[in-house]
């Protein structure tokens, strides 16, 4: 088997459905989501308009499902979509669109272009229209279990690390536990301070908690370059693990996509709701600060703002937490001009981050985060997502700007109260 | 009076003084819808003017263009516009009747060949010559005989104008308008059903004073009392304006006097002088009596859709062709649906399984 | 058989709104621009009401304005014509009737006098060759 | 035909053509789209997806402060000529008329005087627009034969309706009101197979997208 236009439109006469019908009825071509889309606010290019961006999908859905459309191309008067435009496509639909969903949140006869860009991937995929380095990054989830190719040895090791550091134990494989914390790759690699800071807040808090050794990763390619069976197959692993060890509940790590990917598209992805309950890491930190279980003390000094990652809150629903969590230690804390569910993306999510191809256009749009940064000028950048925090990194770089970016989940672990009684 | 005498010698003569002259001349202006300031001009015309002969033919016809020009007005000012005309056919009207009638008509053509004014009122059957006939003279026949020697012609009324109401469906006559039969001369439409009396004296004060045809319509009508709508001149505009309408004939809208286009007042499509001019010595008019407008002076009238129906009312039941369209439409929705839904059954039916090497092109065939 | 109660009289009560066309006021000011027209150039303006849209109620409402003045003239002219001055001198309401007292012209006229009650040049001619005829030895 | 005639025929026959092909068109439509179904959703819900849905129905009519700013005009003549023409289609006398023949509901109308002005506002925002549209160079790279087709259906019965308001130019009265009526009823033909359906679809669009973000407890 291999991936083919067949396939591919195949696959796009599944994915349409009657929002995707209704969306497609509904476009008046006014053109307002390509000023919500980063791509095209800092290019100006209106190829990058949104809703162009399925093009190829609309017209499937005009040919196969519509009566003129069918009509039509029963007499020959409307092409097919041939697989060389889904080659030019391929550019539009995964290099830049981060599948952040503003334009979702602006159009004004309520379209949910991110919904269909999601859907269009799937035909994409199996086209042979993915990326290379996304296909490559999905290979490697599938394969070794992570797309950054992180095996368990780098994780064991990164927990004897911080057990040293800390002194404290952190819990692998424990049965019966209440949470199952799963990690990112990026975690794991690049800011491996995360475990500690969760190992020392659940601490705090009495949380009973573990890690599984046969399903930490969090993240998944699979909902990303848009194969349902193979993001089906990364979700299984974790269900499979959490149901072995009988957690109550799943905690999603600082990523962005990983939450959507376990959150929201796993109960339907497996065809089954879970057993257990998944939160975002913020929403249970949030849920012990209400409980009163979360004690700090002292506040950041400095400047802070919060950079929203788009599957966290727009596309996930964790809006407020952060912002909760961060007046118990913030005492300077400034949103930017648009934020909570408008806020922009760092221009790296949706698997643009895999995809080398798109560093260049991925590094210009982030002019959009420099303008809105540079109307409050903060002196450090609280997330909640690796994936936003590597780039938002690279980009203040590439820019010649100087500011930190934290984690807020670490932020809190270091303004705990020592002593809890 | 002699028929070289002038207009001005012939009402001297019948002791009219210059005041009464001046006073004559004031209403003429206003009957021809002429502004005031044009008095003394149309003085010294009239002063000039030689009296016309008129030849008055009626064909299909009811009267009542006759009687609205002749019973309410007699004696008037325009009474003595037709002391000064010398009418020398009018079947109606003249004491002389059957062949001496007709010599009268045939002498007043010869004499006054080219110059004469010819009225005509009714319509003109053209399905069976039968159908009316004067003298044994078929309708037809002695509307292209008499028309040859005028000067102009005046269809006076909507059924000599535009066929009217003889010419209203089924149409058993073949009635046509005079415009349909003569092609060659001028022709006035004097429309309405009946015309306002002095549209039809002002048109004639017209030709007397100036010699020529008034400036007419797109319709053959003279603007000067065709110029507007109803609706534009009406009095009950401002409710119209205001969104006041009566809709019935006896809510409190009629009785405030409200606007009456829901009760299927043509005035917007109608062009004629009631508003202004209005009837009976300027008395009223239909709207002001309460009554919509039934667009009389308007080609095809009785035809337009029903008296009492709004001109914006669809004039066939478009509700029933709507419940039927539903009905249609969802059972042909519904079939598209279950196709599609085949359709994208079949693509599920279809898919297969994706790995991880199924995302390249001929990763397998290499 | 029950009778139903019938209503003993139909009452037709039309009310008919104030000021409809709302051409009354503009009339006046043309009548107040005429007169000043008149005064510094002695332009003389005639009004046909017969060409204005008036609602019922209109006409008596805009001579209840203008009042009656100082003249009141009748003329036996090819039937009767009124002639009165208004309140304010120099407008004048000039009223035709036929000979069967039928209103055929009514107009405002703004002049010092209107044109109709002066004797015409051809009326006195006229009426002097009558006197002459009249008088058996005229001296000449 | 007479003049007569063929505004008996725009009011009659051709209303009736015109009305069948437009609901028909319709609900075929509708119906086509709601009948490709869409899957449960199987995760747990935090939050209402009919409530989010009715919720964006309504909030999306109003433009986030971010687009206000970056798309001014096009938000700004949007509304215009959209609220022209819910005010000259709906609150005009002799239209209300219409709709109380066909379906026996009314409501009052506004002063004519003003139905008028917000004829004339409609047109130049329509004109605006379409200057816009081939200017604007997202709106131009958009646009295709279909877009400038509708445009030209949509302003034709506000210019044609104008004209017979006016009873202006070319033609007599009962000849403009039969071309303002036939104007109408091309708008309605060409309504159900073009984007014009976005006036019903987008009931349905609004919803989608907010019953997905209510689901997850998002305002959308």
């Amino acid at each position: 088997m291999s991936a083919s236009l067949q396939r591919g439109l195949n696959a796009f006469k599944e994915q349409i459905d009657a929002p995707v019908a209704a969306f497609f009825s509904s476009c008046v071509r006014c053109g307002l989501c390509a000023n919500a889309c980063l791509f095209y606010t800092e290019t100006g290019d209106p190829k990058y308009t949104p809703i162009y961006k399925l093009e190829p999908l609309r017209r499937v859905w005009r040919q196969e499902y519509t009566f003129w459309g069918r009509l039509a191309k029963a007499v020959g008067l409307s092409k097919a979509v041939t697989d060389e435009e889904l080659g030019d496509w391929e550019e539009l639909v995964y290099d830049s669109c981060t599948m952040c969903g503003r334009c979702s949140m602006v159009c004004p006869v309520g379209n949910d272009i991110t919904y269909m860009i999601r859907k269009m991937r799937e035909g994409m995929a199996v086209a042979g229209h993915a990326p290379v380095g996304l296909v490559g990054a999905t290979k490697r989830a599938v394969e070794i279990g992570s797309p950054m190719g992180v095996k368990l040895p780098a994780l064991q090791a990164q927990i004897r690390h911080t057990e040293t550091e800390f002194g404290l134990e952190i819990p692998v494989d424990k049965e019966g536990a209440d949470y199952l914390l799963l990690l990112s790759s990026m975690e794991i690699m690049n800011f491996p301070e995360f475990i500690g800071a969760v190992a020392k807040i659940f601490k705090h808090a009495g949380v009973s908690w573990t890690i599984s050794s046969e399903a930490f990763e969090a993240t998944n390619s699979g909902i990303q370059i848009g194969v349902s069976e193979i993001a089906a197959e990364l979700v299984q692993r974790i269900v499979t693990a959490a149901e072995k060890l009988k957690v109550k509940s799943v905690i999603s790590p600082e990523c962005g996509h990983a939450y959507m990917a376990i959150r929201w598209e796993g109960p339907n992805l497996i065809g089954r709701p879970y057993s257990f309950k998944v939160v975002h890491i913020l929403e249970l930190l949030d849920q012990l600060r209400a409980e009163g279980r979360l004690q700090t003390t002292g506040k950041e000094s400095q400047r802070l703002t919060y950079h929203d990652p788009c599957q966290v809150s727009r596309r996930g629903g964790v809006v407020d937490q952060p912002r909760n969590l961060l007046n118990m230690v913030a005492e300077d804390f400034v949103e930017m001009p648009e934020t909570g569910t408008m806020n922009w993306c760092c221009g790296a999510g949706g698997g643009v981050s895999s995809n080398e191809r798109a560093d260049e256009i991925r590094l210009k749009a982030f002019n959009r985060k420099k303008q809105q940064l540079d109307a409050i000028h903060p002196q450090a950048i609280v997330s909640a997502c690796s994936n936003c925090r590597i780039h938002l990194e690279d980009g203040l770089e590439e820019y010649g700007m100087d500011m930190p970016v934290i984690s807020l989940t670490e932020t809190i672990a270091e303004h705990l109260a020592e002593d809890k009684s | 009076m002699s028929k070289d005498e002038t207009l001005g010698e012939a009402l001297r003569r019948q002791g009219i003084t210059r005041r009464g002259f001046l006073k004559f001349c004031a209403a003429t202006a206003s009957m021809m819808a002429l502004p005031p300031s044009m008095v003394p001009a149309i003085a010294a015309a009239l002063e000039k003017a030689m009296r016309p002969s008129v030849i008055w033919l009626s064909f299909q016809e009811c009267t009542g263009c006759t009687e609205s020009l002749t019973r309410s007005h007699s004696p008037t000012v325009e009474g003595l516009i037709f002391d000064t005309i010398s009418l020398d056919y009018h079947h109606t009207l003249q004491a002389a009747s059957g062949s001496a009638a007709e010599a009268a008509r045939e002498a007043a053509m010869e004499e006054n060949y080219g110059k004469y004014i010819l009225v005509v009122d009714g319509s003109i059957p053209t399905a069976n010559p039968g159908y009316s006939t004067i003298a044994g003279i078929s309708n037809k026949s002695m509307l292209l005989d008499t028309a040859k020697g005028a000067a102009a012609i005046v269809a006076v009324g909507t059924c000599a104008a535009y066929g009217g109401i003889p010419k209203a469906k089924p149409n058993p006559t073949g009635a046509v308008a005079v415009s349909d039969l003569i092609k060659d001369k001028p022709i006035i439409n004097v429309s309405g059903c009946p015309p306002i009396p002095v549209v039809i004296t002002g048109v004639l004060a017209h030709f007397l004073t100036f010699g020529t045809i008034p400036e007419l319509d797109a319709l053959g009508r003279p603007k000067a009392y065709y110029g507007q709508s109803i609706h534009d001149r009406c009095y009950r505009r401002p409710f119209y304006d205001k969104g006041l309408f009566a809709n019935t004939f006896d809510d409190e809208g009629a009785k405030k006097g409200w606007c009456l286009y829901k009760l299927g007042c043509k005035g917007p499509t109608t062009y004629n002088a009631c508003a202004t001019t209005k009837w009976n010595e300027g008395t009223s008019f239909p709207i002001e009596a309460g009554h919509p407008c039934l667009g009389c002076s308007e080609p095809d009238f009785w035809d337009g859709g029903g008296f009492y129906k709004a001109l914006s009312m669809p004039t066939e039941d478009i509700t029933r062709a709507a419940v039927y369209a539903v009905g249609a439409g969802a059972a042909a929705g519904v079939a598209l649906g279950a196709m599609n839904r085949a359709k994208k059954a079949r693509a599920v039916k279809t898919h297969e399984k994706v790995t991880i090497n199924d995302l390249e092109k001929g990763a397998d065939d290499d | 058989m029950h009778m139903p109660d019938v209503t003993p009289a139909m009452e037709l009560k039309v009310e008919t709104a104030d000021a409809l066309t709302c051409n009354v006021q503009p009339l006046l000011h043309e009548i107040r621009h005429a007169l000043a027209r008149l005064l510094d150039e002695g332009g003389h303006t005639v009004i046909d009401l017969r060409s204005l849209p008036l609602a019922p109620g209109e006409e008596q409402q805009l001579l209840d304005e203008l009042g009656n003045g100082e003249v009141y003239a009748r003329l036996h002219a090819l039937g009767p014509t009124e002639i009165i001055e208004s309140r304010y001198p120099g407008v004048w309401i000039v009223v035709h009737y036929n000979s069967s007292d039928e209103v055929i012209g009514k107009f405002i006229e703004v002049c010092d006098i209107p044109n109709l009650l002066r004797s015409q040049q051809a009326d006195i001619q006229q009426g002097l060759e009558q006197l002459q005829a009249q008088l058996p030895a005229a001296i000449n | 035909m007479t003049e007569t005639e063929l505004l008996l025929w725009v009011r009659g026959p051709a209303l009736q053509i015109a009305t069948v092909i437009f609901v028909l068109g319709i609900v075929v439509r509708i119906a086509g789209i709601l009948m490709l179904g869409r899957k449960k959703n199987l995760a747990e819900a935090r939050g209402s997806a009919v409530a989010g849905g009715l919720r964006t129905i309504l909030s999306r009519s109003i433009p986030d402060p971010g687009t206000l700013q970056r798309s001014t005009f096009n938000v700004v003549a949007g509304y215009i000529f959209h609220i022209g023409l819910f005010i000259t289609i709906l609150l005009f006398a002799p239209h209300i008329l219409l709709i109380e023949d066909v379906f026996g509901v009314s409501w009052p109308a506004l002063p004519t005087p003003i139905v008028d002005a917000t004829t004339v506002v409609t047109i130049i925002a329509l004109l605006a627009v379409l200057i816009h549209r081939l200017r604007h160079p997202v709106m131009r790279f958009l646009s295709g034969f279909q877009d400038y087709l509708v445009w030209l259906v949509t302003i034709l019965p506000l210019v044609t309706g104008y004209l017979a308001f006016h009873r202006v130019g070319i033609a007599p009265p009962p000849t403009l009101l039969a071309i303002h009526i036939l104007s109408v009823e091309l708008l309605m033909v060409v309504f159900p197979f073009t984007k014009l359906m976005h006036t019903f679809s987008l009931f349905m669009a609004r919803y989608y997208n907010g019953a997905i973000s209510g689901y997850k407890g998002v305002k959308s």
